[in-house]
């Protein structure tokens, strides 16, 4: 129990400090890891429930998370492209 | 035994949270970025340890793979226009 | 679906038909454009009389749609309706022949009518809607189809007006909308009957019923222009001639009168209104309204504006007869429905000629104008003459029924109204015929159009106003006949109050 | 075998006084190090859990561990001279 | 046998993957697959109509274990709306992006949008729902940057980075859920759903997340730039389709999942939030000095209206008075986004026109574009709440809801947000009178005109006449 | 600990080795903290991991269920010896050239 | 933003932590209920293939999955909406050049190994399909500009593979009257194996092509895009 608590409370944690810092800075990339994180908060959340009980895992956290990170991947590389785009149009000027 | 394991479960958190922290605190893009896939792969590391090698794989893969190669292709670009002045030290433009 | 349904839907649908091919119809395409409004006004005036022969008859014209539990739209012809769409498929087949001549090389036509179709399907729905709720829909559809007509020049002045117009119809319509929504949560569907559905409501609901009846004046107080609520309409008047005539004539403010009777006499009953009270609140507003827009139109020098104020005044006519108690008021406010009409709209016909042939458009200018434009300046002679109340014209009727019943109810003071008005209106009307007819012509007119070589002015502009004046004489010389409006309002009258 | 692991975790906790103490090249000198440590942790870790599953994500970091040392070193064309 | 739901999803998924791999027949491929998506769309409705609910397991595993697709009333009839909305954009989008470039991004990030947007309707799975709403979510800000101005890109940009927030709050609420509940069915979770701190966090969260998606006052900031500067087909959709899905989204989960630890209060907070955003939108419509800001604003306008619905149904009891004020909020909700696809359209007509969509100068412009200039019009009528449109019978029994519930002062709230609403279209609309005559014909570009006219016109008139035929199609009481 | 004490001669060689092993990753970290210049911390670096995760493997060699797994062992050993040549090269020569762009700064 | 007000989110989110645990301990508290766990072992023989994991992406919830590789491909979607891609990198020296060629064949043969493993242990389609990614991304920073891609009509339809075939599979089994994406009982082995190589190849395509961050630059050959 106290383990499962341990990993859950780190993916609450990390959630919380991606949002924070989503709201606190201004800068795309650092918004980006701040999304990165909080994502990953909340993935890490869904393991450690997943391994509540007796092994093996419930697999089903597993397969949402591993889409999770494919979504979160997706969203990451085409908001970066945008910046990349707001900034060669900043440089172009 | 249990000791151990819980002594080895609180490193391994505590140091996925100081990773967290420094990537998302440090106000040098590189640096920022460097820490992010660290976490990374820390992350990988807990998750192994979680007995999810699926998803360990998959975020190894994609965290020191494409995910850290973009977000150092921007954070160099980020750097150069820090450097360059054009934003100032929270990133925000001028 | 038989006939009977089809009937109202019929009458609703010919001009709203016609008005929505007319927006397809190229600018320069005149034959087809006037064929269509043309034909959409016989079509509609001979459906009418079926409808006043079925409805004399006993016969129940009503179609019905539900639009969703609870709410439906309910087209239901009784005889009130009847006078009222008669009214306005008659004066709207008048006024389109004006309005053609009148529009006659001016842009954006085919808007022009096509809007001005759509605003009598709203007329003529408000006139047949069978509940509250049909009523308030094409109450609101009204405001929307009249809004283009007046901003229809494009000025600044125009656009100004129209929004003036708007600011004061949609906050009406908000608030008619309230009481409505507020009348059907406290009773179900309200549907329009004789005599009134109100009258057994529990003594709980009085303060709520009287709240609602507030609520429900005021949003048919700003079309109907009481006081003091009325302040839109001076403003509109920049709209071109034949939508001041619809507007003050036809449309608009009958439309809040119209809604004023509904609501008095078929949803409260006039006894039950009598007995909470309500009609003195609106005798009272109805008489302020009467006298303050007499006075105001006699320091008026723009005609268009003097005979608005004059219909600020006029109009309330209406809702007086509506707030006396008994028979005879209601004859009299009723009849002048369609009284007003006839005499408003001479008025505005005779105004609309003056400024298109002379460019007269104050009344200073009008010296002498009797000589060079005899039949039209004849024709705002009998309107004049009958808003006085110069028997045998009909406005004459009007006030005699209105006082009878005024003596009748023991209204005294309403008598008094009655004369001080009639005074104001000579105050203001005689000045006029004075300088038309006594004084010598000018030189030069302002900016004449059509050269004194042609007699008068254009046919489509000259024969309107003679037509409709003489409605005014005969609905004055033969108001016993059947099927005049006063017998017509006395078979409503009976049914009204149960006799 | 446990005691192993904790003594892995011990140099993870000085690898971290590493990334966070000094500043420059050898941060990414660090994070190489961490890379390959985390292989022998992962291994470890597939020993101990009997999981041979572990084995392949240590591969996976081997195989990547470049790739982010390429990345941050690489230049583009059209920037300054190489 | 077909299973009409999957269609839905992967016809488009298929129209998509085409236009992808065959660039050089981009547009007859777009506009065969928009009808084919269109039409399995109603399929759907059509079946809804007929038989009730439908539901289906793609894998043939059924609920807890696999994931299912759901097809009830309301989403039938949002259904229903997005095929004709998006049915109609694609037509215009034909005439709209000629050239070629644009073209071919257009249509596959399209085509992928309208899929999501079925997939989100129909899902019967809370991660499934996740998914989808990622999906949405990046198509539409994909095809918002399609301008590639500026500012179109970094509207668009905060809007995907909001629009993660959001979604991964909502993904938490969900990991919560199952973690205390053991299942992501959307009807397996609401069974088996106790009050609790658990269910109110997941509430809060998730809803939460989903109002950012929405636009709901005050997290709304995101979306007037996005809208407004993006393409005129694609801010139709944004504004009518993709914040209604959002929105859709809250109401399913509060009916469905949280129906029975949703408070009073949480549902007052709603309605507080929308009667500030009726206001708040409509004032800064007024103000606008864009035709597509003005409209972007007023569709936070409309999500607050749709908001005040929920604490009235709250405090309705089961029965045909809460059956109607639902059906309300769907018909307004649909209403809306019909009306506001017109209006954009139109906007994209008179902006492309005339160079710029400034509302101070647009005199002439309003006036050669008759077509144009009705669709705005009709449009308007709509979002006022005027008759007849479909949302004039919505807020007539929205306020007798709030009459009869006794919360007297949303009416208030609704009669400020229809004058302003009113001041606001009338603004535009009185640009279009001025002496310049029209042009001798009424349409000039079919391709475009006539889609705008046709949305706008079933906004203001197809859908109050017909209202009935929603509360048909959500199985609400035998209409007499 | 006393199932320590039942340990055969082979798993006393590799938990020998693994221990080696991990002395070696100390020994690197160490040297990354305390040497005074970039060259001879990169040079420790590369020394010490390399050689720690060797020894490591070599220790766990002998546990591998089949061939195929230790083949992967043996791979994992190699990769991570060229990545870390390659790594250190590519750090060096950027280091070398000091532009001061990428590495020292901050 | 000024400090009062990041110190205000900072406390408020503190709070907002501290919420959460407490929340999720009382989910944990709560009693699980049916676990799905139990539920995919169960069923595991009845999908094909022996990792849970791979089941539940590829037989329980593979509509999900569907889904997701369309998130994938909207993401390249809109990327190569943007504009042309990132100008490559300066050829690579003979160092990284002989370790890339060295590990991009092992990255596409560990590709290859996960894909095939992930039927019965940890592996599957997207990780694969991610270490094919990587070798497009370290192909591309050693200097090769196209990451190793064909051109942008092949890449079209490699990126659009993927899910064609999951699509088709899928209204395949829905016309043979088994329901959408139902595998009939016996081929549900080969035709996952079918989708995830597919997959496979598609995402890897699409993340390899992502990373170049735009539109394929034609080559000098290819001619004139506009």
């Amino acid at each position: 129990m106290t383990a499962h608590l341990l990993y859950g409370g780190a993916g609450i944690l990390l959630f919380v400090l991606g949002v924070w810092s989503f709201l606190v800075h201004e800068a795309l990339l650092r918004k980006v890891i701040a999304l990165n994180v909080m994502g990953s908060g909340v993935f890490h959340l869904l393991i450690a429930i997943a391994e509540r009980g007796s092994l093996p895992p419930d697999p089903v956290p597993h397969a949402l998370v591993l889409t999770g990170i494919v979504v979160a991947v997706s969203a990451t590389a085409l908001a970066l492209a945008m910046g990349r785009r707001l900034e060669d149009e900043d440089d172009a000027r | 035994m249990t000791v151990l394991l819980l002594l080895f479960d609180l490193v391994l958190v505590s140091t996925l949270l100081v990773l967290a922290i420094a990537a998302l605190t440090s106000p040098e893009p590189r640096r920022a970025v460097m820490f992010f896939i660290a976490f990374g792969l820390w992350l990988a590391l807990v998750w192994a340890r979680l007995g999810a090698p699926d998803v360990a794989l998959a975020e190894a893969a994609i965290g020191a793979g494409l995910g850290g190669a973009l977000m150092l292709a921007a954070a160099r670009r980020a750097a150069r226009r820090q450097r360059e002045g054009k934003v100032d030290r929270d990133g925000e433009a001028t | 679906m038989n006939f009977d349904t089809l009937l109202p839907v019929g009458i609703v649908l010919t001009s709203l038909l016609a008005g929505g091919f007319i927006f397809l119809v190229k600018e320069e395409s005149h034959v087809l454009r006037g064929v269509l409004n043309l034909s959409g006004a016989i079509v509609k005036l001979l459906l009418v009389g079926v409808m006043i022969w079925g409805v004399y008859h006993g016969h129940v014209y009503e179609a019905r749609w539900m639009l969703a539990p609870g709410l439906e739209l309910v087209l239901h012809a009784d005889a009130l309706s009847v006078l009222f769409v008669t009214l306005s498929s008659v004066l709207w087949l008048v006024t389109t022949i004006y309005a053609i001549g009148y529009l006659e090389e001016s842009p954006n036509r085919s808007r022009f009518f096509g809007f001005f179709s759509l605003c009598v399907s709203a007329t003529v729905g408000i006139a047949l809607a069978g509940n509250l709720l049909s009523f308030v829909i094409f109450y609101e559809l009204l405001t929307l189809a009249t809004y283009p007509l007046v901003a229809h020049r494009g000025t600044a002045e125009a656009t100004r007006g129209a929004k003036i117009y708007l600011a004061y119809t949609m906050g009406g319509g908000v608030l008619l909308l309230t009481g409505a929504i507020w009348l059907q949560v406290l009773t179900g569907p309200v549907d329009f009957v004789q005599g009134g559905v109100l009258s057994g409501s529990a003594p709980a609901l009085e303060g709520q019923l009287i709240a609602i009846f507030v609520l429900l004046l005021a949003g048919l107080g700003v079309k109907s222009a009481l006081i003091p609520l009325h302040g839109w309409l001076p403003q509109s008047m920049v709209a071109p001639a034949p939508v001041s005539a619809l507007l003050h004539a036809v449309a608009v403010v009958k439309a809040g009168a119209f809604g004023i009777l509904r609501v008095v006499y078929d949803v409260y009953g006039v006894a039950y209104a009598s007995s909470l009270g309500l009609l003195t609140l609106l005798g009272i507003l109805a008489s302020m309204t009467i006298l303050y827009g007499s006075i105001k139109a006699l320091s008026q020098d723009g005609l268009k504006k003097r005979l608005a104020y004059s219909t600020v005044s006029q109009v309330s006519y209406i809702a007086l007869g509506a707030s006396i108690l008994g028979p005879i008021a209601t004859v009299g406010g009723m009849v002048h429905l369609v009284h007003q009409g006839i005499m408003k709209i001479t008025l505005f016909f005779c105004a609309g000629n003056y400024a298109e042939t002379l460019g007269i458009h104050h009344v200073s200018q009008m010296d002498g104008v009797g000589r060079r434009m005899p039949w039209t300046t004849l024709a705002f002679s009998v309107g004049a003459l009958g808003m006085i109340g110069i028997p045998p014209i009909a406005g004459f009727v009007t006030k005699w029924y209105l006082g009878l019943g005024a003596v009748e109810a023991n209204a005294h003071w309403v008598l008094l109204i009655l004369a001080a008005s009639s005074l104001l209106n000579a105050g203001y009307f005689l000045p006029i015929l004075y300088r038309a007819w006594f004084r010598p012509p000018p030189e030069v007119w302002p900016a004449e159009h059509i050269h004194a070589g042609r007699f008068e002015t254009i046919g489509a502009l000259l024969w309107p106003p003679v037509i409709t004046a003489a409605f005014c004489l005969i609905a004055g010389l033969f108001a016993a006949a059947p099927f005049s409006p006063l017998e017509w309002v006395e078979l409503i009258a009976r049914r009204e109050h149960g006799l | 075998m446990a005691a192993a692991l904790v003594l892995l975790l011990a140099m993870a906790a000085g690898l971290v006084r590493v990334i966070v103490g000094p500043s420059a090249a050898d941060r990414m000198m660090g994070a190489q190090l961490l890379g390959t440590m985390g292989i022998g942790v992962l291994l470890l870790l597939a020993f101990a859990f009997e999981r041979d599953a572990l084995t392949d994500v240590a591969l996976i970091f081997g195989l990547l561990a470049s790739v982010a040392a390429v990345a941050l070193t690489r230049r583009r064309i059209g920037q300054d001279q190489d | 046998m077909l299973d009409s739901l999957a269609l839905a999803v992967t016809v488009p998924l298929l129209a998509a993957l085409l236009v992808t791999a065959l660039p050089g027949r981009v547009q007859t491929l777009g506009v065969i697959g928009a009808i084919a998506t269109a039409l399995v769309s109603l399929q759907v409705t059509v079946q809804v109509w007929q038989h009730g609910s439908l539901r289906s397991d793609p894998g043939g595993w059924g609920a807890p274990l696999g994931l299912a697709l759901e097809a009830d009333g309301l989403s039938a009839a949002l259904l229903a709306m997005a095929a004709l909305v998006a049915l109609a954009i694609s037509i215009y989008a034909t005439g709209y992006f000629r050239e070629g470039e644009r073209r071919l991004h257009f249509w596959p990030l399209w085509f992928l949008l309208w899929s999501a947007l079925n997939a989100l309707l129909l899902a019967a799975d809370l991660f499934n729902l996740y998914v989808t709403l990622e999906l949405l979510g990046l198509t539409a800000v994909a095809l918002g940057a399609l301008t590639g101005q500026r500012e179109a890109v970094a509207a668009n940009l905060r809007y995907l980075l909001v629009g993660l927030l959001g979604s991964m709050t909502y993904l938490l609420g969900v990991v919560l859920l199952y973690a205390a509940y053991g299942t992501l069915d959307i009807a397996l979770t609401g069974a088996a759903i106790r009050p609790g701190p658990v269910a109110s966090a997941a509430l809060v969260l998730m809803t939460g997340g989903l109002a950012l998606k929405a636009a709901i006052f005050p997290l709304h900031f995101w979306l007037p730039p996005a809208h407004a500067n993006a393409p005129a087909p694609v801010s139709a959709v944004l504004s009518a389709l993709v914040v209604k899905a959002a929105f859709y989204l809250i109401l399913r989960l509060w009916l469905d999942v949280f129906g029975t630890i949703v408070t009073p209060a949480a549902a007052g907070l709603l309605g507080l939030l929308g009667a500030a955003a009726v206001i708040w939108g409509s004032w800064r419509a007024l103000r606008a000095e864009r035709l597509k800001l003005l409209a972007a604003y007023s569709t936070l306008a409309q999500i607050g209206y749709l908001c005040l619905f929920f604490p009235l149904l709250q405090a309705t009891p089961e029965g045909p008075a809460r059956d109607d004020l639902l059906a309300a909020l769907v018909l307004m909700a649909i209403s809306h986004g019909f009306a506001k696809a017109g209006l954009f359209l139109a906007a994209g007509l008179v902006q492309h026109s005339a160079g710029h969509d400034r509302i101070d100068e647009l005199g002439g412009t309003a006036q050669h574009l008759p077509a144009a200039t009705f669709s705005i019009a009709l449009a308007g009528t709509a979002l006022i709440g005027l008759p007849p449109s479909g949302s004039f019978i919505g807020k007539w029994i929205l306020m007798t809801g709030a009459i009869e519930t006794g919360q007297w002062w949303w009416i208030l709230v609704i009669l400020i947000g229809t004058l302003l609403a009113a001041a606001y279209m009338f603004r535009v609309l009185s640009r279009a009178f001025n002496e310049a005559p029209t042009p001798r014909r009424f349409v000039t570009q079919a391709s475009t005109e006539v889609p705008a006219l046709l949305l706008a016109l079933t906004s203001a008139v197809v859908l109050g006449l017909g209202a009935q035929l929603l509360w048909r199609l959500m199985g609400f009481g035998v209409v007499a | 600990m006393d199932h320590l004490l039942m340990f055969s001669p082979l798993q006393w060689m590799s938990v020998s080795l693994i221990l080696l092993g991990v002395f070696f990753f100390i020994a690197g970290t160490v040297g990354l903290l305390r040497l005074p210049d970039l060259f001879s911390r990169l040079h420790a670096l590369t020394k010490a991991d390399n050689l720690g995760l060797g020894l490591v493997i070599l220790g766990l060699l002998p546990w591998a269920p089949d061939v195929f797994q230790a083949l992967k062992l043996l791979l994992i050993w190699l990769l991570v010896l060229m990545a870390g040549a390659t790594g250190a090269h590519l750090i060096a020569k950027r280091a070398l050239r000091g532009d001061g762009e990428d590495l020292h700064s901050s | 933003m000024n400090r009062p007000a990041k110190l205000m989110i900072g406390l408020l989110l503190c709070l907002f932590a501290l919420v959460l645990l407490w929340v999720f301990h009382a989910a944990l508290m709560q009693s699980p209920g049916a676990r799905l766990a139990d539920l995919a072992m169960d069923s595991l023989p009845l999908s094909g293939v022996k990792n849970p994991v791979t089941a539940v992406l590829l037989s329980y919830r593979a509509y999900d999955t569907l889904l997701e590789l369309a998130v994938l491909l909207a993401a390249l979607l809109g990327i190569w909406s943007l504009g042309a891609a990132t100008p490559g990198f300066q050829p690579a020296g003979a160092a990284l050049a002989a370790m890339v060629s060295w590990v991009v064949p092992l990255l596409i043969l560990t590709g290859g190994y996960l894909l095939w493993v992930g039927g019965y242990a940890p592996g599957g389609a997207f990780q694969a399909g991610a270490l094919l990614g990587s070798a497009g991304v370290l192909l591309r920073l050693a200097g090769d500009e196209r990451a190793g891609l064909p051109s942008e009509r092949a890449q079209r339809r490699l990126v659009v593979a993927g899910i064609a075939v999951f699509a088709l599979v899928g209204l395949g089994t829905m016309v043979a009257g088994i329901g959408f994406l139902t595998y009939p009982p016996g081929w549900s082995k080969w035709l996952i194996l079918l989708i995830e190589t597919a997959a496979t190849v598609s995402i890897g395509v699409t993340l390899a092509a992502a990373y170049a961050g735009g539109k394929p630059r034609s080559r000098a050959s290819d001619g004139a895009t506009p």
